[in-house]
């Protein structure tokens, strides 16, 4: 399955891509929010996938006996889930506030700053 | 026998949501589509849940299981109606054979008020 | 003693979070800063002190031995940018009581800035890579939190590019390192460079290195990767452009510095010589931006960009006088740069814009502030006796030691430019008669401390310390020294992680 | 025979899944893409269900629970969307 | 002692603003006794020196990069710190006359004293790093000073032009100096004075030749950047006396000088030299000639003379190192006097225009004798130095065999127009009838004559006495340059020969000269179009291109467009990161081996790129929310059926609180409208599917490859023995990495502090704006 | 409200008194709580109706899932076979009793869940209740479907 | 705005309890089984969103008491310096220290400083998605 989800994060970046490149600054959220998706699913294929096996210690055992999907990975993504959430609200006030003050939604008249 | 059960609570949840999936997409406007997945799409993930919770036969399973069930039943309609009422708020077009309308010009756009008549004032 | 490595990281936590729980009382958050500040300050003096004494010091959180758990690690190069951190966010401290209105303070502007302190300080002294990641998001949000903080047009376009282009770096930073931990099973960074060291397809590493090298290179703002720089630099409060002059893209400097040292150094001829190139454009591009502009911040803003190639030249000739003199422009650059922002930020008290056209006059009414203005520009031009001519020289000797004609003929090019614009600012803002049609007139800022006072401390502070280094180069170049050979040989930074006593 | 119709309903969901995302997809209007996230989400459950018997890990269903807490959730702030902001933007 | 008495001048700088304070227009009287004081202290190594002794004092300072703070006190040195501390003396005292009443005199003092400790670092520096510190800060000293009347545009432009060109040079001469020091292995000069063989030979010889050269020439106006020193003149008068005649500009010669016997000798030296020092002898007199300002022409003297100097070093040589430093003495004294007699006359009159100026012998008697004295020696004319200098000066071209025949024509040349430059200078002002002029004109305060008079004097004093001269200090300053002892002595009279007579050429030439100054100079001025096509038109060129360069280079790569930043990078990562994939793996990351897959999960994964594609290409902003939300369910989905219910959970939540917060805060946005061209679409989707190519790519290369084992066997084992916790998950983010979740929490209630401002806070629109 | 308090507690007391914490356990409790409340207190006037209404509830249930049964049996027959024939959709009001939100809620709730009914609404002022259905061959007998399965939900809520 | 929808005020008003109680269970359980602060904290986000859906941002204001920006203070300041007390005991930082407590009848309670960091977590997760939420909804006037 693992080169499956490498084509599928493949993708999900393209796509995403595509979507920063948009002149649309709700085009451009959007596409921060599949950006982040794939990051974490690129960590969470590339450590390799274990079915039906969550790193849960049974009651009774102190140590799995059977071999179970790697918990690491997956506390490194509920982290980075978490931040990329926390990074996107604020993205997502960003824009909207933007929009008050520009009233437009077009990255091509928000280039006042630099020039 | 546990397995019997688990078998057709599984076939007849999956066929329900199948259902809803097929109104879904052919249903001709928007409130017949959710008549089948308000219906079909909420007893179809009870059933299934229902499955697991007879699979597996564990005081634990079963109250996560009578949970979500609860929780299906509890937010499906309401979902509904809040999805519905907006719908018809800004105007969703009904299918060309619909029959009757009492809804029709008793809401209100400005203040989001719904009259329960023609001819009652705002007030 | 290994307590001293997580308190830089804790401390800044706590007060940023008392901080956050004081938002009802302005005062005490006054208080917090400066009290927490200078402990902070005091604390990294300590840590430097320490590590300066015994060598590579090392904490595991937790009691969970590396690899296993989280470790904090203060080697020289961590020590001293902590120490800089710990110098700036007081200094800074200080500045904002004079130009931070009452509204920022209402709004989180202390909480921001202990926090932002946090996530620098976490950046520089962890050992894990994963845990870099967090820190980085850490002193982003804050950054992007301050940057937005006022909320005027400029700001929320400026900062829609530094969040988009800075969140474009985060993903790729986390792409390398699930890679990483894909390829070597570990997120210790010592633990990755002994595993990588082993590995017999270096390929694959120096793959992975490049994505490093893209991710870092956007947070250190190198070319051609540095756009969300200038966009966004100039917008802010000044003391918060400040702060980002400070601290922000040095942490990304930082990053290379430790990776490009302790993981990636299998193929140097490879990924240094693409550094170097790296370098020698961003000084360049940096210093041709900066020539065109005509507002205070934004050239400075640009020779950020400029001086950043200085620091990565440093890392990219990888040798130990280069990786010093690299380190120095580091936190020459980090004083200098910081201390030309805060005199922008009088002149704007003074006379309410950044406008060189408008502007004027300043030798004449505050000659005192001409000098400490001077004092930095000529440090940042490399000037001697100043702080900014060693970093310049050491690298000049360096990159001549090896024969990089090219990278040095640029730097002192460069160099030559960077004299230029400083002159331009100093032509205009100061020896020129302020115009007569000029505009604008000093903004009436609801501020705690409306005199200058607050405003003069800090410049003083750090113009001192330009001249200091200078005066006083051989301590600290021996420092810089010491810290360039523990780069290049991290056995001891290794051992300090890995090699501790055996389990939790 | 239970994993027959374990594949079976795994089969079934995922039609059911294609035909939501056409629905998806079609629109036409944004209360229909709505309904449709909202029986995805059901089916999901439906589907975390199988996977969890056809797994035997009991602790997938938690996942349910939270599933069709969300779907209410992002249900009701589509339709307060629509509300506020009226027709002709879907 | 050494140190302190060249860093003294900085602390005296530092706190003249405050003695100005008490001590008002006594200030300079005051302020000079140190220069005086340095003066009799330099005075006592004279005899030492003269007797061959070298002192070398040091004092640490960076050492282990070869810095050091150690002074080399020689014949050269020695003369120079005399010539620079007696002329600083009279300079400061002068300047006190000459801006009495400037509002902006203390900050004259401030700035002199710094430029005079300079320039004694660095003619004393035995370290090259040291040397060259002190070289910048001549510089940066003399930029303060050309802009001392900063509110004057022309001012600021000029000073300017300088710092450019001696900084420039200066960089150079930084390469130049380190290269050396890198051979020699030490950057003391005592060390490297001792190894020429070393350098000569060196396969870097001639890199480090010009680079050292570069930095002298631009210091010491050599054609072609000469044009500097005249727009120098914007500066007070008495900056120009000190700095740009009788010191800083000649910082050039004393390198030249200084490192003669180790890079010297060589035919590359003598031909750039030679060439370059005639060129300018010959473009500085003939400038002189052309100009009408008195200080310009005093300017453009210089030129010349600073040109002659480097041509004589160049020819090396035992007469030719005497008869420079000779001719460096007799020079400083008389363009000291001059133009402090210059500064005089403007200061009275309140021109510098000698078409206006004349009869002044009468209003200013005093000054007229200083400057006709002075003038004498300019001219080359006996019994002053100056003529004892340009007697020597035509010796060592003749004794020089071969080319010395054409250079010797050229210094002829030259001499005949410095004889009709003196005569302009002295003449015209002072002679003929009195002329009205914007000032009425007095004689100048004692303060202002005192300089002129004394170096006037020494140069009178010196032409009747050279041996007082030339048996000591000048021979040790000889031999320094020469490298081995020189013994030559100087005399007023040494028979008629043939320099006499050429003397005598020269002075009938150059009278004849004067006579036809107005005519020849329009002449001069007509035909030439040099200004369009010098060297400084050059510069103004060069800066320009570089200016508009800059200009463009940023207009096209910060213009704002956050696509193109955007297409940058990513255009870069693809180039950088695919490049390395390539070349390291080839088509080795390809995977390989069967696939393991359940259809389901297929159909999952293509959910996510079917609502992915769906989100980007739909044209209702809420659709593609809708879109992106059900990207995050399947997401979601696949972290479930891989083994995360953690995951799973926190997606599903994460995604919905996304979903709502969007819905939140676009409900008044507008829908998407088209934006872009098709063309541009079809580039990003030409650049997305590369990028996502790549990422797909560095996945491959990843999958199936595991250098060692991962740490989590150990998180396993470990969470419910050492951490109490069956979760693994949450037990590493609680525990084991506490760390990154307190970080993480940290981000969370930092977006929220950000949220929370930009939602409720708007400052003044003036703070933070331009 | 009081009354299921009162039950819940008992059956906790009974689930700690018997050590076993398991959900059968605690059902076991409820029951016998349920019982005992309705044996001690019968004369009270705290209990006043919750003991009737237990049975109601229950029966209730199963009528609600009956009801659930059939009108998705009804929606999948209208989806698979091919055209819609039968269908007369259409939106009427019907004039509501039930005066309590909760009451009502379940109302509307329980019609969006029974056969060929979809509650959109009800009015500001609370008298009417707009209802979505598919089969409207015949108005008024639909509006007396509503009122009876409203009255069923007012017995339970609201007396 | 005022809430619109007599029928989802109604819902909102029993799913908040329920949704509450539901987070304070993946709370305290997480160390064992999936959830966790970081889960309960957004569950019981949702849990006043629902309830901000129905009513408004005022009445959500009025139910949460503290301030969302002090809980997420006090929250930080929990987790912060739920790594301390471990340095008291001559630990490094964040050194998990265990508290059993044996209860008459009730059996084993853990009480440990990790669940204090998690209960950080969980004010701070809520604490954020509330401010947020609440900002923007009152910013949509
Ligand atoms: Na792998
Ligand atoms: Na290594």
């Amino acid at each position: 399955m693992e080169p499956v989800l490498a084509l599928v994060v493949g993708g999900l970046y393209a796509a995403a891509i595509y979507m920063i490149l948009r002149r649309s600054i709700v085009k451009l959220v959007i596409g921060l929010l599949l950006l982040s998706n794939a990051a974490n699913l690129l960590i969470f294929t590339v450590s390799g996938l274990t079915r039906e096996a969550p790193p849960l210690i049974s009651a009774g055992l102190d140590a799995p006996v059977t071999p179970m999907a790697d918990p690491l990975p997956q506390a490194l993504i509920l982290t980075a889930i978490v931040i990329s959430f926390g990074v996107l609200a604020f993205a997502v006030v960003l824009i909207n506030r933007a929009w008050h003050v520009v009233q437009a939604e077009d990255m091509d008249q928000m280039t006042g700053t630099d020039t | 026998m546990t397995d019997w059960i688990v078998a057709a609570l599984l076939l007849v949840g999956s066929g329900l949501m199948l259902v809803a999936a097929l109104g879904l997409v052919r249903m001709p406007d928007l409130l017949c589509r959710m008549h089948a997945t308000t219906k079909a799409g909420a007893l179809g993930g009870g059933l299934m849940v229902a499955a697991v919770a007879v699979y597996f036969d564990d005081p634990g399973v079963v109250t996560r299981a009578v949970a979500i069930v609860i929780f299906i039943i509890l937010t499906a309609p309401v979902a509904a109606h809040i999805v519905g009422r907006a719908a018809y708020f800004v105007g969703v077009e009904l299918w060309s054979h619909t029959v009757l309308d009492e809804l029709k010009g008793r809401y209100d756009a400005d203040t989001h008020t719904l009259r329960s008549s023609d001819s009652e004032k705002q007030d | 003693m290994t307590l001293l490595v997580a308190l830089p990281v804790v401390l800044p936590l706590v007060l940023g979070a008392l901080s956050l729980a004081l938002w009802r009382s302005p005062l005490a958050q006054r208080v917090v800063a400066l009290a927490g500040t200078g402990a902070l300050l005091l604390l990294s003096i300590a840590l430097l002190w320490a590590v300066i004494q015994h060598g590579p010091m090392a904490t595991a959180l937790g009691e969970w031995r590396a690899p296993f758990g989280i470790v904090l690690v203060a080697d020289l190069l961590a020590a001293i940018m902590v120490l800089m951190a710990g110098i700036m966010g007081f200094v800074i401290a200080l500045y904002s009581l004079g130009t931070i209105t009452r509204g920022h303070e209402n709004f989180g502007y202390f909480p921001l800035l202990h926090l932002l302190l946090a996530g620098v300080c976490g950046a520089f002294l962890t050992g894990d890579i994963f845990n870099l990641y967090v820190w980085f998001e850490v002193l982003l949000l804050a950054s992007f939190a301050l940057l937005v903080l006022g909320g005027e047009r400029a700001q929320m376009e400026g900062a829609i590019k530094y969040v988009t282009i800075n969140l474009f770096s985060s993903a790729m930073l986390l792409t390398a390192v699930g890679l990483t931990y894909g390829l070597v099973g570990t997120l210790n960074m010592a633990d990755i460079a002994v595993k990588f060291d082993a590995a017999e397809d270096g390929g694959r590493v120096t793959v992975i290195a490049m994505l490093f090298m893209v991710a870092f290179g956007i947070k250190a703002a190198a070319f051609p990767l540095f756009f969300w720089l200038p966009a966004s630099y100039h917008t802010p409060p000044v003391a918060v452009s400040a702060l980002f002059a400070a601290l922000l893209t040095k942490v990304g400097v930082y990053a290379m510095f430790r990776m490009f040292t302790l993981v990636f150094d299998a193929e140097v001829a490879y990924t240094h010589n693409i550094l170097l190139w790296v370098a020698g454009f961003t000084m360049v591009t940096g210093v041709l931006g900066a020539a065109a502009q005509f507002e205070f911040r934004r050239i400075l803003s640009f020779h950020i960009v400029s001086q950043i190639g200085y620091m990565i030249m440093g890392l990219a000739l990888f040798t130990p006088l280069a990786l010093a003199g690299g380190l120095y422009a580091i936190f020459h650059n980090i004083i200098v740069k910081t201390n030309l922002f805060l005199v922008s930020g009088v002149a704007y008290r003074l006379q309410g814009t950044y406008q060189l056209k408008q502007l004027g006059g300043l030798y004449r009414s505050h000659p005192g502030l001409g000098v400490l203005f001077l004092l930095s520009a000529l440090s940042m031009a490399g000037i001697p006796p100043l702080s900014g001519f060693f970093a310049k020289f050491i690298l000049v000797r360096a990159g001549l030691e090896i024969e990089a004609w090219v990278i040095v003929a640029v730097a002192l090019a460069v160099g030559v430019g960077t004299l230029f614009s400083m002159i331009k600012i100093w032509a205009e803002v100061f020896w020129k008669a302020r115009p007569e049609d000029a505009q604008t007139r000093a903004p009436a800022l609801d501020v705690v401390s409306p005199g200058l006072f607050w405003l003069y401390v800090p410049i003083v502070m750090l113009a001192g310390l330009t001249v200091l280094i200078g005066v006083a180069g051989q301590p600290i170049f021996e420092v810089s020294m010491q810290a360039a050979e523990q780069l290049l040989d991290n056995s001891a930074y290794i051992e300090a992680v890995l090699g501790g006593e055996e389990g939790p | 025979m239970l994993e027959w119709v374990i594949t079976i309903a795994f089969a079934v969901m995922c039609l059911s899944l294609t035909l939501a995302t056409l629905r998806l997809l079609w629109g036409p209007t944004l209360a229909d893409r709505v309904v449709s996230l909202e029986l995805m989400a059901s089916v999901t459950v439906g589907m975390i269900a199988v996977y969890t018997i056809s797994s035997g890990v009991s602790d997938f269903l938690d996942v349910a629970v939270v599933l069709a807490l969300t779907a209410f959730l992002a249900a009701v702030g589509f339709a307060r969307y629509l509300e506020k902001r009226g027709h002709g933007d879907d | 002692m050494m140190l302190t008495a060249v860093l003294s001048g900085f602390v005296l700088a530092a706190l003249a603003p405050w003695l100005f304070r008490g001590l008002g227009a006594r200030t300079g009287w005051v302020l000079a006794l140190l220069p005086a004081a340095l003066l009799a202290w330099f005075a006592s190594f004279v005899p030492s020196v003269a007797g061959g002794e070298v002192h070398v004092l040091q004092h640490a300072w960076v050492p282990s990069l070869g810095l050091q703070l150690s002074f080399l006190v020689d014949g050269l040195s020695l003369l120079f710190a005399l010539l620079i501390s007696l002329i600083g003396t009279f300079i400061v005292i002068y300047g006190g006359g000459y801006l009495a009443g400037h509002r902006d005199l203390p900050r004259f003092y401030v700035l002199i004293l710094s430029f005079m400790a300079s320039m004694l670092g660095l003619v004393l520096s035995n370290n090259l790093i040291t040397l060259f510190v002190f070289w910048e800060l001549t510089s940066i000293t003399s930029y303060l000073l050309i802009g001392f009347n900063h509110e004057d545009k022309e001012a600021r432009r000029c000073a300017l032009q300088g710092l450019l060109v001696t900084v420039t040079g200066g960089l150079a001469l930084l390469v130049g100096l380190v290269m050396m020091g890198l051979i020699a292995g030490s950057f003391e000069l005592s060390e490297i004075l001792a190894s020429g063989e070393l350098f000569r030979d060196h396969a870097l010889y001639m890199p480090i030749l010009l680079l050292v050269l570069a930095g002298a020439f631009t210091k010491s106006a050599q054609v072609p950047f000469h044009f500097w020193l005249p727009n120098a003149m914007a500066a007070p008068t008495p900056v120009s006396a000190y700095l740009h005649s009788a010191t800083m500009v000649k910082a050039g010669v004393y390198l030249m000088a200084r490192l003669n016997p180790t890079m010297g000798g060589t035919e590359a030296w003598f031909l750039i030299l030679g060439l370059v020092g005639a060129l300018t002898m010959l473009t500085g007199v003939w400038m002189a000639y052309r100009s009408t300002g008195i200080k310009r022409v005093l300017a453009y003297s210089t030129v010349m003379a600073l040109g002659t100097l480097t041509m004589l070093i160049g020819m090396g040589g035992e007469k030719a190192a005497m008869a420079a430093v000779t001719f460096l003495l007799a020079h400083a004294l008389y363009k000291g006097a001059l133009f402090m007699v210059a500064g005089a006359i403007d200061h009275e009159t309140g021109t510098k225009d000698l078409e206006q100026l004349g009869g002044l012998r009468r209003k200013m008697p005093v000054t007229a004798v200083v400057a006709v004295v002075a003038g004498l020696s300019l001219a080359g004319l006996p019994p002053l130095f100056g003529f004892v200098a340009k007697e020597l000066l035509l010796e060592a071209v003749l004794a020089r065999p071969g080319p010395g025949w054409i250079l010797a024509g050229l210094v002829v040349l030259s001499s005949m127009l410095v004889v009709a430059v003196a005569a302009i200078v002295v003449l015209k002002p002072f002679f003929g009838a009195l002329r009205e002029t914007p000032r009425h004109p007095h004689e100048a305060p004692p303060s202002m004559l005192l300089g002129p008079a004394i170096l006037a004097s020494l140069g009178l004093g010196f032409g009747l006495l050279p041996w007082l001269a030339g048996q000591g200090l000048l021979a040790a300053a000889a031999s320094a340059v020469y490298g081995h002892p020189v013994n030559i002595s100087l005399s007023l009279w040494h028979g008629v020969n043939l320099p006499l007579i050429l003397s005598a050429l020269i002075l009938i030439a150059g009278i004849l000269l004067y006579f036809k100054w107005p005519r020849l100079r329009d002449w001069f001025n007509g035909p030439v179009a040099l200004d369009q096509y010098g060297p400084e038109a050059l510069y103004y060129r060069f800066t320009g291109a570089l200016s508009n360069f800059a200009g463009w280079q940023t207009r096209v790569l910060q213009n704002g467009y956050m696509r193109n930043y955007l297409l940058t990078i990513l255009l870069t990562t693809v180039a950088v990161v695919g490049y390395t994939l390539f070349s390291r793996l080839g088509w080795g990351w390809l995977p390989s081996g069967e696939l393991d897959v359940r259809f389901y999960e297929l159909v999952v994964a293509g959910g996510i790129i079917v609502a992915a594609v769906g989100a980007a290409v739909m044209r209702s902003k809420l659709a593609a929310v809708a879109a992106m939300g059900v990207v995050g369910f399947a997401v979601a989905l696949i972290y479930v059926l891989f083994s995360a219910p953690d995951l799973g959970i926190t997606q599903v939540l994460v995604e919905t609180l996304t979903v709502i917060l969007l819905v939140l805060a676009l409900f008044k946005l507008p829908n998407f409208s088209r934006l872009s061209s098709r063309m541009s679409r079809l580039r990003d989707v030409t650049v997305g599917v590369a990028f996502g190519g790549l990422m797909a790519a560095l996945m491959f290369s990843t999958l199936g490859v595991q250098f060692e084992p991962s740490i989590s066997a150990w998180f396993l084992e470990s969470a419910y023995t050492e951490a109490q916790g069956r979760n693994v998950v949450n037990v590493i983010l609680v525990d084991f990495r506490a760390l990154d979740t307190l970080g993480e929490i940290y981000v969370l209630a930092l977006a929220a502090i950000g949220v929370y401002a930009m939602m409720k806070f708007r400052s003044q629109p003036a703070e933070g704006r331009s | 409200m009081k009354a299921l308090t009162w039950n819940i507690l008992l059956a906790l007391a009974w689930v700690a008194l018997t050590g076993t914490f398991t959900l059968v356990n605690f059902l076991v409790g409820m029951l016998l709580a349920y019982f005992l409340l309705g044996f001690a207190l019968r004369d009270t006037g705290v209990f006043h109706g919750y003991l009737e209404k237990v049975p109601k509830v229950i029966g209730f249930m199963l009528f609600f899932i009956w009801d659930l049964t059939k009108s998705n049996m009804r929606v999948a027959w209208e989806v698979i076979t091919p055209s819609f024939k039968r269908m007369r959709p259409g939106i009427i009001g019907v004039e509501l009793e039930a005066r309590t939100d909760e009451a009502i809620t379940i109302l509307a709730n329980l019609i969006s869940v029974t056969p060929g009914t979809l509650s959109l609404d009800v009015s500001s002022d609370r008298r009417v209740l707009y209802i979505h259905c598919m089969y409207l061959d015949d108005v008024e007998d639909m509006r007396a479907q509503i009122k009876d399965l409203e009255r069923r939900v007012i017995d339970i809520f609201e007396r | 705005m005022s809430s619109y929808s007599l029928i989802l005020r109604t819902a909102a008003r029993f799913l908040l309890p329920l949704l509450l109680m539901f987070s304070v269970f993946l709370l305290l359980r997480g160390h064992d089984l999936p959830g966790g602060g970081f889960i309960a904290g957004l569950v019981a986000s949702c849990a006043f969103v629902v309830y901000l859906f129905a009513f408004d941002v005022a009445p959500v204001r009025r139910m949460l008491r503290l301030d969302p920006r002090s809980m997420v203070g006090v929250g930080l300041l929990l987790a912060a310096l739920s790594g301390v007390p471990a340095v008291f005991m001559g630990d490094a930082f964040f050194t998990g220290l265990w508290l059993e407590l044996e209860l008459p009848r009730v059996g084993e309670i853990k009480l440990s400083t990790p669940l204090v960091f998690d209960i950080g977590v969980y004010l701070v997760v809520l604490g954020s998605v509330m401010a947020i939420v609440m900002a923007l909804a009152e910013g949509e006037e």
